[in-house]
């Protein structure tokens, strides 16, 4: 497409290291697709990036109603970026709803694209606004671009066969080729994507695509800017091919590759609930990679028929969110008594109870690490970004296999419909950890709950002939599993499922402190907080502080050497997104440490600023 | 134990367990029934696998030499789904009680039936929760009094034959712990059943509810209060082999025995199996044990295995390389 | 707000939430009827309690300004009766979902439904899982393509009114969102109902199910495909009511007008109820609609309150001091 | 009855402080009948008493068989006693597997009374054992009296209507009568209650006298003990009405009395579960006191109906063991959300999973602190004897209504159970707290979510015109409770619910050392452990040490000033039975505190001696 060339020269091009978008509009505005469409062309085009969507909360809301704005922002990067940034530079609003709801984030002196062909009286009462932001002067502090999209497009796509109600539908595109137009970026990437998702249905490609270009055209056409900005690749990402990849997403993959790594076949055992249900959904499409998934009645359900596939041989899993990990917690005693592999997937949502079901909390550790009746001690990951879930969870999977345990993975709602570039891995790679099934009796005869040397008990796949055996949730004898309600019996195995998953310790790494070995404050992290932390953190050591950033993807147990880091650092804060979950484990485990707990339960991540600002404020209190 | 491939025993079939039910108590018939009709299906015995939930009934995993899984109370029928969808192969045989099937696990029970699970569900329905001590559970007849229920129950009790064919499933009937032959008979066609096949078994608690099916069940009076659905044959019953069923309007009446109808348990709709099982709110009319309903639908397990290797056919077996290096890429050099 | 005594008007019965569902969804047309029938029960509006769920359907409660209870996913039937134990004297009304009431919450609405508990459930059937955006439910039709089922789902659905009857529920009724007035027709009937009341609506998502039940609800098909079932009118059927439905043998069949069968829905069992909601399975049968079943059962919750009565009666109010000095007791001085 | 009288004289007398004797039998032999008329006759005479229950697991087993022991331990005493003894001076073993069982717990040099009749080789079979312990030697460091009950009882009701089967379901009364006999105890008591028991089957009502009387006689008659025993009245017992009291009694009794002082009506959810049946069976016998009981399918709709009657306003209980605390949290997350007053008792049991039903535990804690999804706090109370468990479920009450909150109150197996004689309050002295519902709108409107002193917010029942509002578990807006998904309200809500269940504390009082105010160790204990920990210290105590104990009613929130106590003694000592979950807590609560855990996880309670020494061997190190 030689328009992109051609239009280049005319108004002066400013470089920017990075920028920070936000398209809003109402759900039905196609504000999702926009952004994922600018996040693709972006890396394509070799800029780091992070993306951030914001969906409207549980239901759909009438259109142009404050509850029906979706956003999606996008952070696309010339450096090396670990969050989606805290304030977008550019707010495009569809709606007033839109512009209403998200202007308070824009950083002063930003630029409001705003779509006045939405902003009549009936527009302005749906979003329950007295009067006209455009007008009445509230966004003085902003630059305000005001395009009639509504109108241009009805315009540019004069003569298509397509209703008038379809045409507007052509909005995103026409928003999205004027956004391509002011960064600079090219129209292939999207074009073409056009043309594959509407090749069935030409009236709409076409449209579509014709928008696109309209918006891009009208960048140069009506004088609407002062000049155009660019984003040059990021030259720090490492080499090696890269996609873009969604938390969920990611989280699946490794969980197909985990099991591939393990020998194994993954069934996983579901029920949709916000924001899990794109895990199901996922593995349901590898059907061809022979994932068996099973959309159970209910949690409950979905987590027994997991039990059930492990114990017939296949690596059982199960996907949900807070309430549902709740339900599940009977299941995962059972699984705990039976020693069977399991993965158990939690990506957390704002709580208590439904409470802030599409927004992001990490208060489900405790829940995590202690919410079953008795001794049931269940090891727990935490993924920290969306590519980063890949790996942690096959590392879940090779801890269930190689301890005959149920582990608990840990996303949230951030990490979950959050994006980023990641550098794929070279399959190679990809270390092994394949099961050995016990198929016949060793000498000595058959034993159940007999240990190797991690303290696994041998898995057995029904069917195998002379292995017959039988298991169950009552205490059982050491060695042969039978029932057994002696006292001492009943200690030693308490213990003994207590000291295999403590061993876990023995087969993961000591995290490494980046930054200074030693200083004033160690920022530490686990979960989703990892990428506002690098981020923070980097802005203070900028700054000459001695400050390190640490992160825990191991988070019970804690791994080893982690008191000889401590000591080290005058103080370590520990920024949470729940009432300080981790400072209480951390002050139970080490004694004598000065953790300062920092929570933030807003249903949002942190922002690289309130962090930095912590952390100075803290540096200043040391001396 | 027996060589692999010599027939099975009874014997064979019994764990090295004690078996602990009370002295009396209708579970050993089961058991004992269970281990004579599995040992004549030429099923080698590690395939067999037998799973529970909890309860006095639900011990019963134990006491089988095969595979085993006494899991948690009401929960059996989402294991015995993992299991069986994860390994069709298996002969996956549930057994439950009327609390632990149709109490808490009254849901997953309803599931599995209506997706048509390939699992022999046996339900031990003594109409009462033996293993906590003897409160009503959903069977209980109105009025029961129990520690929970000291001036009676005022729950309208739960028919499970109803219940199931509610749920549409696929394979229903109905015997009783003291009727070993029909027991046997009845498990046996369950045993040869493709889908999901529920046995409701009448099964006497001699501690907490003694003699609950004396009533219909009891030696002397069962061919008289009782009637046994035999597919294809007439619905004939009395002791005297004197008296029929047949299907008069709305209702099935009593007629005299030639004039009986046959009856088929494979009716295109289970609207004939529910008359007969809704009986008993008929003033006069004998219990229907047997055959409710037997009918051909699509195995659940077999169909998730199926769409797995369907996609495999046309996409190919995905491998990891396939799995990560997909969407849009691009290259960093 | 209106006096305590004017009689209520729809409008009364909005609340100050502002209606948060699709444009086009079949819930305002419900919604709409609710408020309509509510406002001419005579009941005032503090009596009246309104209890959900979670899904699109459940967040009905909002909208009703009446006392209201949005609960947890599939626990509603558990909520309602609870809140109707404990005070008889409230109009309790329950709305729920097909994945709400059919899949999590299946065993509760089983037990609400036998207990007969004297609540009136709405059942919102889209044949799919609305607010967690589009996956299959459990009265999805086999071989519906969703994002969990992207081969086709493979499940036999379940038929709600058949469910209802197999659990033994005192009313069971049948509704379409856009057949206003025999919505409120069955509606109504309900509300008069004493007992456990459920009416499934058919009820269109147009996101991600639209035109589910075109095929027997569109308006210009809708007479030719459905059947209205009136107590004690005959079972007619047709745009020009010529055609007519009768037991013949053991399932019903189509005869012409003149030849139809009476419709009663309190036959001593719910066998013909049953025979009704199974007529789909019997090819070029109606949709059956309307009143499936009514008869009158012991209540649930004036039972348990009845059982304290006569317990105060028979012992007189325990005190306090009865309650602490009670048993073997001894003096030490 | 003057049997009683004309015997005494004619063997010695010996006096015994204290006495502690298990009945251990079939569980046909009605071990557990036997043991609770010696305890109530032991009571009625003055002893200070504590029993302990130890019924066979979960499942009937075949008669004979050591699975099917029940067994029943009383302590009776003429000075104050808190636990049941750690071992018994006399085993009653009515069949070879009760005395194989039960021997090893047997002090030695203690009687053994052995029914013969019951030692045939068949029963030795059905025991499991190879030889005869009467004749193999195994039994000599005992005092062994071999009686051959079944003969004697036969003996005794010879021309007995009853069949021979009947006759030997006598047994027990046989036993009892020379266990009166034994330890000088009067069988009116008895006798009079098989007078009522049997008040309308005459022959089993003579039968059974007579074999207590027979059983009597026979210390006499046959000379079978070289003397006789005495326990004297308990002097040190407060003055008041007493009566002996199982903890799941009290623990019922204190819902229906906590229910009544706030002036509401109790309705209990529940649905059966060992060891929390008792409470579910209980309330359903107190209909007369307007209590509802609903047997719900399962533990899930038991809470979810308390709730239900909560909000109709009624005050809404739920009963339940570990694993129905597990299906049971996400319910807790609602009411938290929805802030009702509700009383959840959690009666712990050997877990994980189904474990060791019907053995006792405290491993609950954590599972009851933090078994949710999100932020969800919720108040823990904790019973420490059956007969403390009436106040603590009154308090239970208290805290739910005045604070609009759900409460969690523990009890274990052996509160349950066990039973101890209780001193019965004077009703006018227990402390009413009225509940006010709200019935209209305040001025400035009704605000569904506006809050007290102590952070309630308005309680209102349906029905009550001009207030009729909606509550839900999604996030709310302060005051109004609308549905709300601002993030600075999400973090309000959070922090105010946790303030508010923090705030508990205001209205608790700080606990007191038992023992010097200051010193070398404190001895701190939750639940059941109380009476084993004061059993200890007093012993350490008497041997001069300076060690104290404490104990914690209310667990969560930890009362206010337990840091300036705990920084008066050396070191803080916590015997649990679980792995140290108390310990955890407190480690994070007071940095700086030397908590030394000390758990014991085999189903049955700490003894008195484990921790004496246990105490010792720290006070060595200590110095
Ligand atoms: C989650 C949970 N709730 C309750 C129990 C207690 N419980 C065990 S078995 C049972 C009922 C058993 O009744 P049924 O299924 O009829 O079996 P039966 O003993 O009569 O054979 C109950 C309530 C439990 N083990 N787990
Ligand atoms: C414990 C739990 N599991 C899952 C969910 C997610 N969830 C909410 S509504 C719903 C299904 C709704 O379907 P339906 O009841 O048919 O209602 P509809 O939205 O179609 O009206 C699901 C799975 C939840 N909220 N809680
Ligand atoms: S309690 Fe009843 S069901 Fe249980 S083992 Fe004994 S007799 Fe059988
Ligand atoms: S998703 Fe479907 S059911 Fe839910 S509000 Fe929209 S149209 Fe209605
Ligand atoms: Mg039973
Ligand atoms: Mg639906």
């Amino acid at each position: 497409m030689s328009t992109t060339r051609a239009s280049n020269a005319e108004l002066p091009l400013q470089q920017y290291e990075n920028v920070v978008i936000r398209f809003a509009g109402d759900s039905g505005d196609g504000m999702q697709i926009t952004g994922n469409q600018f996040t693709h062309t972006a890396a394509v085009l070799g800029n780091d990036l992070a993306t951030f969507p914001d969906f409207p909360a549980e239901i759909r809301a009438p259109a142009g109603t404050k509850p029906g704005v979706s956003g999606f922002q996008v952070r696309f990067s010339s450096s090396d970026i670990h969050t989606p940034g805290d304030q977008p530079d550019v707010l495009v609003a569809m709606n007033p709803a839109a512009l209403a709801i998200n202007i308070k984030d824009l950083k002063p002196g930003g630029i409001v694209i705003a779509n006045t062909g939405q902003f009549a009286e009936r527009d302005l009462a749906k979003a329950g606004l007295a009067s006209n932001p455009l007008t009445d002067g509230s966004l003085k502090a902003f630059r305000v671009i005001e395009v009639d999209i509504n109108q241009r497009v009805k315009e540019a796509l004069e003569g298509s066969p397509l209703s008038p109600k379809e045409v507007q539908r052509c909005k995103n595109f026409y928003t999205l080729g004027l956004m391509y137009w002011l960064y600079n970026r090219p129209l292939e990437n999207t074009l073409k994507w056009l043309g594959e998702k509407f090749a069935s249905k030409p009236d709409l490609r076409d449209a579509n695509q014709k928008a696109l270009q309209a918006g891009f055209n009208a960048g140069d056409i009506h004088e609407l800017f002062q000049g155009r900005y660019d984003v040059k690749p990021c030259t720090s990402m490492p080499p090696g091919t890269y996609r873009n990849i969604m938390g969920n997403e990611a989280l699946a993959m490794g969980l197909v590759a985990g099991t591939e790594l393990a020998g194994l076949t993954l069934y996983c055992g579901s029920y949709p609930i916000t924001p899990a249900s794109g895990i199901l959904e996922q593995l349901a499409s590898y059907k061809n990679y022979g994932v068996l998934t099973f959309q159970a009645e209910d949690e409950i359900a979905a987590i027994c028929a997991a039990i059930g596939a492990s114990y017939a041989g296949h690596l059982g899993m199960t996907s949900t969110s807070g309430p549902g990990m709740a339900l599940k917690s009977e299941a995962m005693g059972l699984a705990v008594s039976l020693e069977l592999p399991l993965v158990i997937v939690d990506v957390q949502r704002g709580g208590p109870s439904t409470g802030l079901p599409t927004k992001t909390e990490q208060a489900d550790l405790l829940q995590a690490i202690f919410g079953r009746n008795s001794e049931a001690p269940i090891p727990v990951l935490a993924c920290s970004m969306p590519a980063d879930a890949f790996e942690t969870a096959i590392e879940a999977c090779r801890i269930a296999v190689q301890y005959m345990t149920p582990v608990i993975l840990l996303s949230d709602g951030y990490i979950a419909n959050g994006s980023e570039p990641w550098r794929l891995p070279k399959v190679e790679e990809l270390q092994r950890f394949p099961v050995q099934f016990l198929t016949k009796a060793p000498e000595g005869g058959f034993l159940p709950y007999a240990r190797d040397a991690k303290r696994a008990r041998p898995w057995v796949k029904p069917g195998t002939p002379g292995l017959e055996h039988r298991i169950g949730g009552i205490e059982k004898s050491h060695l042969t599993g039978n029932i057994n309600y002696d006292p001492l019996n009943h200690e030693f195995m308490v213990r003994m499922r207590n000291d295999k998953v403590m061993g876990v310790r023995d087969s993961i790494p000591t995290p490494k402190p980046m930054g200074p070995d030693s200083g004033d404050l160690l920022v530490l992290g686990w979960g989703s907080t990892a990428g506002s932390i690098a981020s923070a953190v980097e802005v203070v050591q900028a700054k000459g502080k001695k400050v390190a950033a640490m992160h825990l993807p191991h988070v019970w147990p804690l791994p080893k050497g982690l008191d000889t880091i401590f000591a080290r650092y005058k103080a370590v804060l520990l920024p949470e997104m729940n009432l300080g979950q981790m400072a209480r484990i951390l002050r139970s485990e080490y004694p004598g440490v000065n953790f300062v707990s920092y929570p933030k339960v807003q249903g949002q991540p942190f922002f690289t600023a309130e962090l930095v600002t912590k952390i100075e404020e803290l540096l200043q209190t040391k001396r | 134990m027996t060589l692999d491939n010599a027939p099975l025993t009874k014997k064979d079939l019994k764990s090295d367990q004690e078996v602990r039910w009370c002295p009396g108590c209708g579970d050993y018939a089961i058991l004992n029934s269970v281990q004579g009709i599995l040992a004549g299906l030429g099923i080698p015995r590690h395939q067999m696998l037998f799973v529970s939930g909890i309860g006095c009934s639900s011990r019963f995993p134990y006491y089988m030499n095969t595979y085993g899984l006494h899991s948690i109370h009401g929960r059996a029928p989402a294991f015995a789904t993992g299991i069986k969808t994860a390994n069709p192969e298996l002969s996956v045989w549930m057994v439950t009680g009327d609390g632990d099937g149709l109490s808490i696990g009254g849901n997953h029970f309803a599931h599995i039936l209506r997706r048509n699970v390939d699992v022999k569900i046996l339900l031990f329905n003594n109409e009462v929760y033996g293993l906590t001590k003897g409160q009503f559970s959903p069977t209980s007849p109105q009025g029961m009094k129990t520690k929970t229920s000291p001036m009676g129950s005022i729950e309208r009790p739960m028919n499970p034959v109803s219940f199931a064919l509610g749920c549409g499933a696929s394979f229903v009937a109905r015997t009783i712990d003291t009727h070993q032959k029909h027991m046997e008979q009845t498990l046996l066609a369950a045993a040869h059943h493709k889908g999901a096949a529920l046995v409701e078994i009448y099964q006497n608690c001699v501690i907490f509810n003694d003699g609950a099916f004396e009533p219909v069940a009891e030696k002397s009076v069962r061919d008289d209060k009782t009637i046994d659905l035999r597919p294809g044959e007439p619905l004939v019953f009395g002791k005297a082999h004197d008296k029929g069923l047949k299907m008069a309007g709305w209702e099935p009446a009593i007629v005299e025995a030639a004039q009986a109808d046959t009856w088929k348990a494979d009716h295109a709709s289970p609207g004939p199996a529910f008359a007969m099982a809704q009986m008993q709110s008929l003033p006069g009319m004998p219990r229907p044990i047997g055959i409710f309903r037997s009918v051909e639908a699509p195995l659940f397990d077999h169909g998730m295995n199926e769409q797995v290797q369907r996609a495999v056919a046309k996409k190919g077996k995905g491998t990891l390389k396939d799995l990560i290096y997909s969407g849009e890429m691009w290259t960093v050099r």
